[in-house]
């Protein structure tokens, strides 16, 4: 009873390799010698990630890329924070609503939530401006960074702050002591996938960036519309490969801190 | 060393709280000296832990007053109060280790570090984990987390500490050694500690008072003598151990028949005359002969079960077409009487009462 | 201290609100009886409905909306319930890969599994074809899936399926009379959720469909791109009208089952 | 109504668990009878539950084997072994109504209709919830869904049935009612039991014989009288109930000294002869009298703590610079003794033992 069939195991395992199998062919295709996009390439080389870091176009991509996810993953944390510790303090009745409208963004076609913002940013002349752009792209992390701190705080014991309360410790110095300093794992998480979740975004991008602030998602679609080169499978790769650094080092504060 | 408050008397005057329509605590009217050991001893739901919430000010009192000394207090934010409060689940700071958590609550004080240091270490010392101080909460067991959590709470030495069930998740053996610590210390400073619990046994070894909660009120106060022996209810009389009730007629406060055998009790106090009533008598009150036992209430009985339990041995009896229980000690030689006996039951006019049948509210 | 102080439920209030501003904006847009897009409306109509509705185009994207979302959802709820049962009763190591495997589709940049999938259908003569945009949207859902019936099956004791083992019934026994009856709401959960990914995505079907088979999304951004009119207002509308019917009846179906 | 196995007698010779490096249980040997009520008891992590899961089969016996009657069923699949199962969380179906839960066994089994319903209305009358077949197990109470349980383990009628605990999750009160209405169905239908529990009062009053568990081995094995009042070893008197453990220098088998005074005990049969040793002695066999009691064992002490629990006065004693603990049935008159009193404590021969220390094994 505790072992799952052999077959079903297999199925499994299976269908799960096939997930991955394209991501893979294109981290394959993208160290391919020839000229064209091939699989499986001929021979190996690193020409396409020269051609990559070499270029300044890219280079400036990346930066906004960087930027913006810096400035959403702050916005969203530090608003998504204030509003998970309400949410799991509040006893009443409308914290469901306000819970359900913070997680909208999740919920609405991410089309939609585009031409919604750019809509608003037409009309407030905002298109091309780095800040809203980060604004825009922290209101589509607010959901993740909500259900982390939420979680985080939801285990944070709410006795730990009334035996504070009681030894006669104010709220704020409450919140600087005891909450901030437990919920720190869930802090550091949340911030590393909002910024993630902005890092990686195109289509709110598509709509918002002007030509100088061209994200990395956004550069890649515009070059695959104008020229099809194995270029766009390193600069994919190297996106990939910033996920995955990214979510190892999440993972490993959350075990570091788990131990604590 | 000087002593945070100046009093540690407690008095509630009509102390009532309210969720939503109902009064989930009702007219609590008690007066706790200082330097008691009082419990509030109930079922989960009675309205015992709503009430030290409100004691502590973690709920708001809807009703009536709640004094410390001569200050009214029942609108004071918890950290004016300066009570100590331990918890049933420690409530120990994960993120710091043994030391810093007792010294926690000196750090809003204003006192020198050598004297927070001395402090930590007697706190530390009064509880015997001195060698621990530099290890986390997380290293303890259940019964060391627990000492941590009461160093904490008497650390900055306050007159009165609030327990809420703090022996709930320890298992039954340590949990009787904790009582007797947690009372020597008590003793030891001289403070007023009001305790919450669900144990009667642990209610009755550590307090000076208990009272008794049902249903947000108080349903009796008293020594735990008091309301082990003479409670004036059927529900205390159950609540605080296992309990004789036998149906019967009351003729009076004192006396009472049933099928013809005549009983003679002391007098409850709880103004049954000649209604149905029960009598109440506990297992280890009665007394089992194969002779007639000599004693003023003496019927005949028989012998349905017998319960090995360890140092007890229990008698499920069959009297006057009743269940009844007795209980032994395991002495040697026992059990003496086997299943299917027929004997004698007899027990003393001061070990029963007659009350209310239940129901009749009280 | 069971309440949040008022300034901070105030500031999330009104912070919630404006994440949702621009949807609504979107909402009463598509109401407006003016020729073109302005907020406020000077006057209310349903002319844009009228269109939408009275046009076979956008008719025939929701027919392949609803094909697509249709077969996506149930094949990755299928072999989700699989995964998560095989996830949940397994004790080994190789567990937590595995489950690190099939959540990739939802780490890796949506753009660049659209380009994989691209790619890999290329390949293979598939662009077009409804049901490999289905298999790929599957992929997509499967990570919603998983999470949602891991969390439904973990809350399934496997005491009650050792109890059946011992009155004497078999493994495919205690799967239909035990396993799949318990975890009825979880599934119809996991399915709604997955046929909204489905039919909400629009990356991967820009990339996918053919032009017989675009569905609404892709309709909605190729409208963008020729005439910017209120009809696209009216579509989202609709979209955000049917992913709300489906949330609330997913909550009620969850409610349910919960009281049963 | 035919029985479903031919024998419920189970023999486990050499049974062992092995998990990773760790040998979780080791060397079990033990025949349990047709109809008897038997008791795994013992710690968490004792290997109490381990061994019940190699006997139901949810767990694979890694070393010996398990039989029942005279066939080996240690690799016999869960399904074809026939037994009655009740776990801790009753494990009740919560899709499918009382009556079907209990119907849900006979449906893999060849039975008409009639008989069928004949079968659920036994077992639902045998624990009497006839009234309750049409609800939910969810709007049963604790108690009542322990019953369901019952019924659905007893309604084909196994030879055998294994409980995992199945009074853990209730409270106190209810325990000791279910473990009476346990023991008399098993005793009505004879069936075979095999109980694990870590409550020792429990395997006291419900078994025939308790296997006292520790660290995957059987520490002791025996009626409940007999573990309780002679236990092999420091562990076992300690882990029935509360224990005096004296350390003394044993001169023989049956005698010891201390301070002068000498003892005088029954044999242990632990093979402790000239060494270190503990003299174990229950705490309701003490006898204190302000004069020598005239027992076999008679010491001066003196009382430390008077602790009034209910049924019973619990005296911290002094004796010989040891504390001693002695209860005292709470009869009328007591407690005879206050704290500072110096009294005589004395105790039979019979009712004490020589014990090996503690940290010797076993």
């Amino acid at each position: 009873m505790t072992r799952a069939p052999l077959s079903l195991r297999l199925v499994v395992t299976i269908g799960a390799l096939l997930l991955i199998a394209p991501i893979l062919i294109i981290v394959i295709v993208s160290f391919g010698g020839d000229g064209y996009l091939k699989f499986p390439p001929e021979s190996l080389s690193l020409q396409w990630y020269d051609k990559f870091f070499g270029s300044s176009r890219w280079w400036s991509s990346l930066w906004s890329s960087t930027v913006i996810a810096l400035m959403a993953s702050a916005i969203s944390t530090v608003i998504g924070f204030l509003g998970a510790y309400v949410l799991v303090r509040s006893q009443s009745r409308w914290r469901l609503w306000l819970l359900a409208l913070a997680l909208t963004p999740m919920i609405v076609p991410q089309v939609i939530t585009a031409i919604a913002m750019f809509y608003s940013a037409s009309q407030a002349g905002l298109v091309g401006s780095l800040l809203w752009v980060a604004i825009c792209h922290s209101v589509i992390g607010l959901p993740i960074v909500l259900l982390i701190l939420l979680a985080t705080l939801q285990n944070i014991d709410v006795t730990l702050e009334r035996a504070a309360a009681g030894m006669g410790y104010s709220q704020a110095r409450i919140f600087a002591t005891v909450v901030v300093p437990l919920a720190l794992p869930g802090v550091i998480s949340a911030a590393l996938f909002s910024f993630l979740a902005s890092f990686d975004e195109l289509i709110i991008a598509l709509f918002l960036t002007g030509v100088r602030t061209q994200t990395l998602p956004v550069r890649i679609w515009n070059s695959l519309l104008l020229e099809v080169e194995p270029t766009i499978a390193a600069v994919s790769t190297f996106l990939v490969a910033i996920t995955v650094v990214i979510l190892m080092a999440e993972w490993a504060i959350r075990r570091v801190g788990g131990r604590q | 060393m000087n002593q945070t408050n100046a009093s540690g008397r407690i008095a509630l005057t009509g102390v009532g709280k309210i969720y939503g329509a109902q009064k989930v605590v009702r007219d609590v009217n008690v007066t706790i000296e200082e330097g008691e050991f009082f419990s509030l001893l109930g079922p989960s739901g009675s309205g015992k832990t709503t009430t030290l919430m409100m004691i502590a000010g973690f709920a708001e009192t809807d009703e009536g007053h709640i004094r410390l000394g001569d200050q009214d207090i029942s609108a004071v934010p918890p950290k004016e109060r300066g009570f100590g409060m331990v918890f049933q689940n420690y409530a120990l700071f994960p993120h710091m280790s043994v030391a810093d958590n007792v010294a926690f609550p000196l750090k809003v004080r204003k006192l020198s570090a050598a004297e927070r240091r001395e402090r930590v270490q007697w706190a530390l010392e009064t509880v015997k984990l001195t060698d621990f101080a530099d290890r986390s909460p997380k290293q303890l067991s259940g019964g060391q987390q627990q000492r941590v959590a009461l160093a904490r709470a008497i650390v900055y030495q306050p007159r009165v500490i609030l327990m809420d069930e703090p022996l709930g998740a320890l298992d039954k053996n340590l949990r009787f050694h904790m009582q007797t610590e947690i009372k020597d210390i008590q003793r030891r400073l001289g403070m007023t500690v009001i305790y919450v619990t669900h144990d009667q046994e642990e209610a009755m070894n550590m307090s000076d008072r208990i009272a008794i909660m049902r249903d947000g009120q108080i349903a009796q106060l008293g020594t735990p003598a008091e309301v082990y022996q003479h409670p004036d209810s059927a529900f205390v009389g159950k609540f605080l151990g296992e309990a004789n009730l036998l149906p019967v007629t009351a003729t009076s406060a004192t006396a009472a028949l049933r099928d013809g055998a005549t009983f003679a009790c002391r007098d409850a106090g709880s103004g049954v005359t000649s209604e149905p009533a029960l009598l109440f008598v506990r297992p280890e009150k009665l007394r089992l002969a194969a002779t007639p036992t000599g004693l003023e209430n003496d019927v005949a009985g028989r012998v349905t079960r017998v319960s090995y339990l360890g140092s007890v041995i229990r008698y499920g009896l069959d009297v006057l077409g009743q269940e009844m229980t007795a209980d032994a000690q395991n002495l040697t030689g026992t059990p003496a009487f086997a299943e299917g006996d027929s004997l004698r039951v007899g027990w003393a006019a001061q070990d029963c009462r007659l009350l209310a049948p239940e129901g009749d509210g009280a």
